[in-house]
């Protein structure tokens, strides 16, 4: 399966990087055929399907007529992501705190052999900075590499990036204050849990959330909102800060001594929720279990270890086969301190053969917050931990799933409900933000809305086509309508908000057609009677 | 007969709205039913027989309307009572009736014993326990076992549930008794059975019964007074004896000629030519005339009045002077399709 | 000879017709529902005719400006959506799928139902025992489930819904045409038509079929409005064709939008459509009943 | 050769056992003999009456005889050939032959069929004849049954009296110019008034048209007025049969007696005797192999409930009864009408 | 009366097996993977592979099959593909919920039907039986979520009566069903979700319910009551409704199964925690197990009600009790 898989994947690849010799061979002067725009069906992103049918509008203007179909999330990552078999489609790439890191926007989505690069796009330039990036330890040095790479992206149109939404949160300001928003997070993150004070009631912060809690396990966990669920529960050595930096958590110090090995220091008495201390073993044992259960988020930064020993009473130190900068946010920051003495049972003692099957009900980690009980598909409780270092000021969280954005919003009006964590409507954050005592925002996020085109394929072999199509996407509009203004225009990449990373030498293009089919004549194309767009000849 | 009638019923008529516009199913009837006696009434399909009962009863359905210049009971008058009054005083307790189909009269859902101790208790204040010893007590009377008592109606055979409807009609010794086909649908030896047992009760009860039935033969074994209705109006009534021996009307005629006798096997039987009226709109004439091989002019424009013919013997014909003439003509089959 | 030739299949079946809509005339209720099918009717075949825009285009007001969430005016009857679609012209074409959805599942459900009610009804014995355990394995399906479950697997398709409906919808028309054709069956001008020597088929098309007509009728408008409303359901659930537009679905839009307490509008028109139109046909429905169940008829 | 004959024609219907009582408790599965070992004779140009009450197995004899049942054992003989082993093409000759005139004008006619079609359908179905050759022979049939076919041709059944159905029952029936007719129950659901019309009717096409007939009622004062020969039957059996007038005026079975006995009589100074029979008539569920008459007959000693008297010898002149007992009765009788 | 229910009996399980088998069928028929929405695209093949193994799908499909039937006869009903829980736990606590909802809505149905179905008889070609009528048509072509959304508009949204959603007030999780039965919160939740269902399924045993009264009125035995002198009230609840009563019993368990399919309608809109959610949301998001689990549950649930409908017909009819021992 993989062989065939493998075969046939090289198979595209060689013919298609044979014929992108000859550009359009054999399609000379015909018509541009119609195509497939793919995005994910509106019962799983309102978004998506709205901003394919202003794109699909849109390419009439260059007289290219293609199709939108939204399909079922699952069929559409199957066509992507499996069978290679598409023509473009619409991906939102999520601002997850790990991608504030640039590896995954660069190196995962566009080098040759990047895990995310299914669109076929191979650039040698872009190979080269990448692969150079990820072994580069000094931040600057990494820095630069991270910013040609964007500028050769942009100019080459590798992707078109719609826009930068924000994360649209509302909150009820009457009853919440000391909130603290997060880049890609807004007032959902962690730093909220834990500063936010509640004025009335019984202190606990009632969080809407319209995708229901899947897991509760921080070994299968995969997810972002079993994240961020669970990095309530866990403690994580380290955590990503408010603005994107590294802020020391259990760990109050990790040291890259070279760039091969690293040196942990733990806090001292920290304890679990049952009152066994932490310790070095249990960090030990949390990177052992995950690399020998192969905990799919971890497993392959801890295939990157070659050796992790105990080094004094709180200290341990990590070798590792080959520098690799993206570890302090995609791993460090993420992975979760597991108690040994329960863990160490798992799975032979809870009757089920894989630990990704154990359901872990009862989770019992070290974290700001107890864990209460979950009410599967309605709700999630913790309190807070008072013996925790960065005690949480209120009484602790009740996540609520609702049924869809409208119910959250009602029942953040009628005041049964404090907060949005992911990302409401943008439409209904206007809304909200008229009413007393709500406010409705927009808070940075370096997520985006990608156009993605399979390389492979017709006239997206062809740059000229790409950067025309680039200038089709109505932004403004999209911007304007679709995302009720709580986003930016999307150029690079790697978003303005993410501020280190981000090339601010790269403006978005504006859709301008006219632009866009002069470009197109200068490539060669024209058009027929009937304003067809037809190849070069 | 010098006794007061214990019915009495004066020009009692009934008349249906349709879609199609105004039936007129019972015209001006008039008949008398003495003290324990059974009074009969023949007729066929269509004939009005039972849209008489439900007007006596008040069971007319929505679109019925009847109105007669006099419904009396032994004296009392029931045109006039209220529907509370008739329902409580009257119903049952002083008119019974034992139904047309006692397959379907009987409460699927109900035990049979149920059914008759509901009806003793709704017109008496009789305990539970009392009522039961009387419905004992009645199925001993009609032949039936008496722990048949608590079994349901589809339990029951059809003679076995006509025995129950006569056992429940007997249940508050009423003054009338009014039978509609009791024996429509059973097998010989079961009609004879029940006709014997309906005997047999009458030799020991005062009630009057008045028998309604298509069937010439059972009629005329039952019955002390005949009464014959075709059209919704009554054509002859007589004694029954009188009735068999002279009778006087054309239908009257026809009828008896046209049903066999196991006696006479022989006998040219004679059938009546045509369908029963539609009884739709105000009628002009005489119902029969367009069946009638006698009739006249006169029986189209003008209907007939009934004629006396000495001891309670009425004929509804304008013809009834020529009655010998015709009863001799109206055995034969020719006499009745000459015409046609 | 002239009987002969009135006694043709096809005129009498011209009659049977014009006798059924005698009936659906006679009754009010039934007059007015017939009439607003027929209007719907209408409208879902000239549906691309009758749209002013296109459903999936913005529209601008007269100013320029870009028309989000207008309530009803001249210029957009039925108001836009928040992205400024024209909500009249999402109605007209929904009109369509919502009729291809109802006739082409209430034709083949009921053409399936009827055969099977009229085959094991009329057999009996193993088949009809087979046919019927199969029928109470369906009614043992929860129907909506079953077409959100089928849905998921199988996709978002408009194929798929018909499919997944008239898998499961047959079962009702076949129960009660079974349970008729017994009951016909066991009418003696069957037995007649046995004697005369007609064959069992002949005996099922030609003289039981025309008897179960009327409940055929009855429980064929039944499934269309079942269809229909099941078709509404699902698309509001998420699990309807994204790709055409039918009324449920674009009531999905209204609630994923959120905005449903601001656009009265956008909940009220193809709210009304479907009560409408499965009012219209259940009246229809009601009508016939008289005729399926003569015992009403004469009341 | 007779027309048809039966020859110990037996048939039974399993009654339906609960599962769970056939297999826990044991019970077996019973059966209902609703005819049992029934031998007759039909001539040509011949009216036989089958009389009997309701259960009696008359209406299981008409449907053995007319194919739609198939006897449990037994012989059906039309024309001295076995029914039973008629291949296709016998079988639509055989459709053809017999004809049946059923009970319920009302309801034997399709409420969807108008009165042509309803007549046309046997030839139709067969295919006997043309289209057009069909039209004409279902005009001249309507004619003759008195029904004229311009007017009524076109009608419904529901536009029809009793009396015009049942007259389209029989054209139905007799348009396909059968050899023998079975008759069952035909007046029973018709006015007095109008039954003597259909029956002569009837007789009078037995005579032009040559077709023999059995003719089913419970009424016996009807059968002693078209029948040559009766048999009684009582629970599935025959218990006697003979000329007409000879079975009414000296009925010899106990069951004949008492059921002659009931029948009532229209005319008020006529009194009858009274039946001398007990009891109800039961079920022929697994009845015991005797005389089924044994239980309710004043009469019976132990060989009537050991063993029955099968009536075999059916000659048209002879007036059997199956009565072990047969000398006991006569005499008791005499007895009663001398006193 | 034993023998018919054990046969029954016999039959539900039988068809519990079929649905079972059915089921099994289509979820492996399915296309697309269903390891994918586990499967983070990113994953390596091995990963994937070990996680397929994990939820045991690359087995023989005829070894599958037993392993399902054994395993849902030990209730063993698998594990979420998304949270690993038991899919018997998840069940059983959506159950109650569901049933909760159901009984208070078929308790509104068949109470309010039955009642004004008679009323509606009585008064026949009133103004109270027409409109009844028109209304009850009405209610039956709008789709529940229709009205739901309607109630939630402006009972909810615009005047405040009523809660948005949900079971009981966040963060209040009540200790098992009594505790639940015992707060008011949960009573004004259970409001409208109660009313959007009522009133879809009201118009069935109402129409059913008149139009049997009104055939039973013209029965034979209804005159004989008549006869007897008994009182209207009487004749009418007595007599007619008990018997006019087993056609709407009989299209009882029709109505159940149409039940199910508004309860999961009516669970998505108003947030109700029961099977009816769980099940959109679990198709919605591909997991497949939880949504084979609660289809099946769901399908027990009707052919569980299916069956006490026969029985209770069984028990009012007294007629079925007999011929179904071969006596009749």
């Amino acid at each position: 399966m993989k062989r065939r898989e493998f075969i046939k994947r090289s198979g595209i690849v060689i013919g298609a990087s044979a014929a992108s010799f000859l550009p359009n061979v054999g399609f000379a002067g015909k018509r541009v055929e119609s195509m497939k725009l793919l995005t994910a069906n509106a019962s799983f992103d309102p978004v998506r399907p709205e901003m394919g049918r202003l794109i699909t509008n849109a390419c009439k203007g260059i007289g290219w007529d293609i199709e939108l179909a939204a399909e079922d999330y699952n069929l559409g990552i199957q066509k992507v992501f499996k069978e290679f078999d598409f023509d473009m489609f619409i991906v939102r790439w999520t601002g997850r705190a790990n991608r504030v890191d640039p590896e995954t926007f660069t190196r995962m989505m566009f080098h040759e052999k990047g895990n995310y690069n299914k669109w076929g796009y191979n650039n040698a330039t872009v190979n080269a900075l990448t692969d150079a990036q990820q072994v580069e330890m000094d931040v600057q040095k990494r820095r630069r590499l991270i910013q040609d790479t964007q500028r050769i992206l942009f100019e080459d149109a590798a992707a078109s990036p719609i826009v930068h939404p924000s994360m649209t949160n509302a909150y009820r300001e009457d009853r919440l204050s000391g909130l603290v928003p997060q880049l890609g997070e807004g007032i959902g993150s962690l730093w909220t849990d834990l500063n936010v004070s509640v004025n009335s009631g019984d202190g606990y912060v009632r969080t809407g959330q319209t995708s229901p809690l899947k897991n509760l396990n921080p070994v299968a966990v995969h997810d972002s909102n079993e994240f961020k669920e669970l990095r309530m529960i866990y403690d994580r050595l380290i955590q990503v800060g408010p603005d994107g930096s590294i802020v020391p958590w259990a760990a109050t110090s990790i040291n890259a001594v070279d760039s091969t090995t690293v040196d942990i220091t733990l806090r001292n008495g920290m304890k679990f929720h049952d009152g066994k201390p932490v310790t070095v073993e249990d960090v030990k044992f949390t990177f052992d279990y995950c690399l020998k259960w192969k905990a799919p988020f971890f497993v392959s930064s801890l295939e990157k270890f070659e050796s992790v020993s105990i080094t004094g009473s709180n200290t341990m130190r990590i070798k590792l086969v080959k520098p690799h900068a993206p570890l302090m946010i995609n791993f460090f920051a993420q992975i979760f301190i597991l108690p040994k003495h329960i863990w160490q049972d798992i799975p032979e003692k809870v009757d089920v053969d894989d630990v990704l099957n154990f359901a872990n009900e009862n989770p019992i980690g070290s974290g700001p917050f107890r864990f209460d009980y979950w009410d599967r598909g309605k709700e999630l409780k913790v309190s807070a931990n008072k013996d925790h270092f960065h005690a949480p000021k209120c009484a602790g969280i009740i996540r609520i799933a609702y049924g869809s954005h409208d119910a959250m919003a009602a029942a953040i009006e009628a005041g049964e409900c404090d907060r949005t964590r992911y990302i409401l409507k943008p439409s209904l954050v206007q809304d909200l933000n008229k009413i007393n005592g709500i406010v409705g925002k927009g808070y940075a996020s370096h997520g985006w809305y990608g156009f993605m085109f399979n390389h492979l394929r017709g006239p997206f072999k062809d740059r000229a086509f790409r950067t025309a199509l680039d200038m089709v996407v109505p932004r403004d509009v999209i911007r304007e309508v679709v995302m009720s203004g709580y986003a930016t225009n999307g150029g690079s990449t790697i978003a303005p908000a993410n501020e280190f990373w981000h090339n601010s030498s790269i403006k978005s293009r504006q859709h301008n057609i006219k632009k866009a089919r002069e470009i197109l004549q200068q490539a060669g194309y024209s058009w027929d009677g009937s304003d067809k767009l037809l190849y070069p000849s | 007969m010098s006794q007061s009638p214990r019915l009495e019923v004066r020009n009692l008529s009934v008349r249906y709205q349709t879609r199609g516009g105004e039936v007129h199913a019972v015209n001006q009837v008039s008949f008398d039913v003495f003290p324990n006696e059974v009074f009969g009434i023949a007729g066929e399909s269509g004939c009005g027989k039972s849209t008489l009962i439900r007007a006596l009863m008040r069971l007319l359905p929505e679109n019925g309307v009847s109105d007669a210049d006099l419904i009396q009971y032994e004296g009392q008058s029931l045109d006039r009572m209220s529907e509370k009054k008739f329902r409580e005083q009257v119903l049952w307790s002083k008119i019974a009736l034992v139904p047309q189909s006692a397959m379907n009269s009987l409460n699927p859902v109900y035990r049979v014993g149920d059914q008759i101790i509901e009806a003793i208790r709704n017109h008496t204040s009789q305990e539970k326990h009392e009522a039961r010893s009387r419905v004992e007590e009645l199925f001993d009377v009609v032949g039936l076992e008496s722990d048949l008592m608590d079994s349901y109606p589809h339990e029951f055979s059809g003679g076995m549930r006509q025995r129950a409807m006569i056992a429940m009609s007997l249940a508050l010794d009423p003054g009338l008794i009014i039978m509609d086909e009791p024996t429509t649908g059973l097998d010989v030896l079961v009609q004879e059975r029940i006709l014997r047992r309906i005997r047999e009760i009458r030799s020991h009860i005062a009630s009057s019964i008045i028998l309604i039935t298509h069937d010439i033969a059972v009629i005329a074994e039952m019955s002390d007074r005949i009464a014959v209705m075709y059209g919704g109006r009554i054509m002859e009534q007589a004694q029954s004896e009188d009735l068999f021996d002279t009778p006087c009307h054309p239908y009257t005629l026809g009828l008896k000629n046209a049903f066999p006798s196991i006696q006479k096997l022989g006998q040219e039987l004679v059938s009546i030519p045509g369908s029963p009226p539609s009884l739709l709109g105000k009628q002009t004439g005489c119902p029969f005339e367009a069946r009638c091989p006698f009739s006249i002019d006169q029986c189209v424009t003008e209907i007939p009045k009934i004629e006396s013919l000495g001891k309670n013997h009425e004929v509804f014909c304008f013809r009834n002077t020529d009655a010998p003439q015709m009863r001799e003509q109206a055995t034969s089959m020719s006499t009745w399709h000459s015409s046609n | 000879m002239s009987l002969a030739e009135k006694s043709s299949g096809f005129r009498s079946f011209l009659r049977t017709l014009r006798e059924h809509y005698r009936i659906v005339h006679s009754n009010p209720l039934g007059r007015i529902g017939f009439w607003i099918v027929i209007f719907f009717l209408v409208i879902a075949i000239l549906a691309p005719w009758l749209a002013p825009h296109d459903p999936w285009e913005m529209q601008y007001d007269k100013d320029g400006n870009f028309a989000s969430l207008q309530p009803p005016s001249w210029k957009f009857p039925a108001g836009t959506t928040h992205l400024g679609y024209d909500l009249f012209s999402q109605l007209i074409l929904a009109t369509r799928t919502t009729f291809i959805i109802g006739a082409v599942s209430g034709i083949i459900s009921i053409l399936i139902g009827a055969n099977i009610g009229l085959f094991a009804g009329f057999y009996g014995g193993k088949l009809d025992e087979i046919l019927m355990r199969f029928t109470d394995i369906l009614y043992g399906m929860p129907f909506l489930p079953f077409v959100i479950v089928l849905i998921a697997l199988f996709g978002r398709k408009l194929e798929f819904v018909i499919l997944a409906i008239v898998l499961i919808i047959w079962r009702t028309s076949a129960r009660v045409i079974r349970a008729q054709t017994i009951a016909i069956k066991q009418r003696q001008f069957i037995t007649a038509a046995r004697a005369r020597g007609c064959s069992n088929l002949r005996i099922i098309y030609r003289h039981i079929l025309p008897n179960v007509l009327p409940l055929l009728l009855l429980y064929a408008s039944f499934n269309i409005a079942w269809s229909i409303i099941t078709e509404a359901s699902a698309s509001f659930l998420g699990f309807g064709d994204g790709n055409t537009i039918s009324w449920g679905g674009m009531l999905y839009e209204l609630w994923l939008s959120g905005k449903t307490r601001v656009a009265w509008w956008w909940f009220a028109s193809p709210s009304l459509c479907i009560i409408l139109l499965v009012t219209s046909l259940v009246f229809v429905s009601r009508a016939y009943e008289e005729v399926a169940n003569p015992r009403l008829r004469k009341r | 050769m007779a027309l048809l004959e039966l020859k110990d024609v037996t048939r039974h219907y399993e009654v339906k056992t609960g599962l769970i009582d056939r297999v826990f408790r044991g019970k077996p599965i019973r059966k209902i003999k609703a005819v049992e070992s029934l031998n007759m004779v039909l001539n040509e140009n011949e009216v036989v009456g089958i009389a009997g009450e309701s259960g009696c197995g008359k209406s299981t004899t008409c449907m053995i005889i007319a194919g739609l049942l198939q006897p449990s054992s037994g012989e059906v003989l039309y024309q001295g050939k076995r029914v039973d082993q008629f291949n296709t093409q016998d079988q639509r000759w055989y459709r053809h032959q017999v004809q049946m005139i059923f009970q319920d004008p009302y309801e034997s006619l399709n409420p969807r069929f108008r009165i042509f079609d309803t007549v046309a359908e046997g030839p139709r179905a067969l295919r006997l004849w043309p289209e057009s050759e069909i039209a004409s022979k279902v005009e001249s049939m309507l004619g003759s049954v008195g029904l004229e076919p311009g007017k009524y041709g076109d009608r419904y059944p529901h536009e029809l009296s009793g009396g015009e159905r049942q007259r389209v029952v029989i054209a139905s029936a007799l348009v396909m110019e059968p050899r023998m007719v079975i008759a069952d129950e035909p007046l029973s659901m018709l006015d007095v008034s109008i039954r003597a019309g259909i029956l002569e009717l009837l007789k009078d096409l037995a005579k032009k048209r040559h077709f023999s007939c059995l003719y089913v009622s419970h009424d016996l004062s009807i059968l002693g007025h078209i029948a040559d020969r009766l048999m009684i039957m009582y629970l599935g059996q025959a218990v006697e049969i003979g000329p007409t007038t000879e079975v009414i005026q000296k009925p010899q079975h106990p069951y004949t007696k008492a059921l002659i006995s009931a029948v009532p009589v229209p005319d008020p100074r006529i009194k009858r005797g009274i039946p001398k029979i007990s009891g109800d008539i039961t079920r022929p569920i697994d009845p015991p192999p005797g005389c089924r008459f044994t239980p309710r007959c004043p009469y019976a000693n132990h060989t009537c409930s050991e063993n029955f008297l099968k009536l075999d010898s059916v000659q048209k002149t002879n007036h059997l009864a199956a009565c072990h007992r047969l000398d006991v009765v006569s005499h008791e009788s005499e007895m009663t009408s001398m006193v | 009366m034993l023998e018919y229910v054990i046969r029954r009996l016999i039959y539900m399980l039988i068809t519990i097996f079929a649905v079972a088998s059915i089921l099994f069928v289509v979820f492996r028929l399915l296309p697309g993977e269903a390891t994918l929405q586990v499967i983070s695209p990113a994953m390596d093949d091995a990963v994937q592979d070990r996680m397929k193994a994990a939820f045991g799908l690359d087995k023989p499909l005829w070894q599958q099959y037993f392993i399902y039937l054994k395993n849902l006869v030990s209730l063993e009903w698998g594990r979420s593909f998304v949270s690993a829980q038991r899919v018997i736990d998840i069940l059983q606590y959506r159950f109650w919920n569901t049933l909760l909802l159901m009984a208070s809505g078929m308790c509104m149905t068949l109470v309010l039907g039955i009642g004004f179905g008679i009323i509606m008889a009585w008064k026949r070609n009133s103004s109270i039986d027409i409109g009844g009528t028109i209304a009850g048509l009405v209610f039956q072509a709008a789709p529940p979520f229709v009205t739901g959304l309607l109630l939630l508009m402006i009972l909810s949204y615009r005047l405040g009566l009523f809660p948005t959603g949900g079971m009981y007030p966040a963060g209040q999780r009540p200790d098992g069903v009594l505790a639940l039965l015992m707060m008011p919160a949960f009573w004004e939740r259970i409001v409208l979700p109660t009313i959007t269902v009522g009133l879809y399924y009201i118009t069935t045993p109402m129409l059913i319910m008149r139009d049997n009264m009104l055939e039973v009125l013209g029965s034979d035995y209804i005159e004989l009551a008549k006869a007897k002198g008994l009182k209207p009230s009487v004749v009418m609840f007595k007599h007619a409704a008990r018997n006019a009563l087993l056609g709407v019993v009989t299209l009882a368990s029709i109505m159940v199964g149409f039940a199910i399919g508004g309860q999961v309608v009516v669970e998505s809109l108003f947030s109700w925690p029961g099977m009816g959610q769980l099940m959109v949301e679990s198709a919605a998001s591909h997991d497949y197990p939880v949504a084979q689990g609660t289809f099946l549950m769901l399908a027990i649930l009707v052919i569980g009600l299916n069956f006490l409908t026969d029985v209770w017909y069984c028990y009012l009819d007294p007629r079925i009790k007999i011929s179904s021992t071969g006596l009749a």
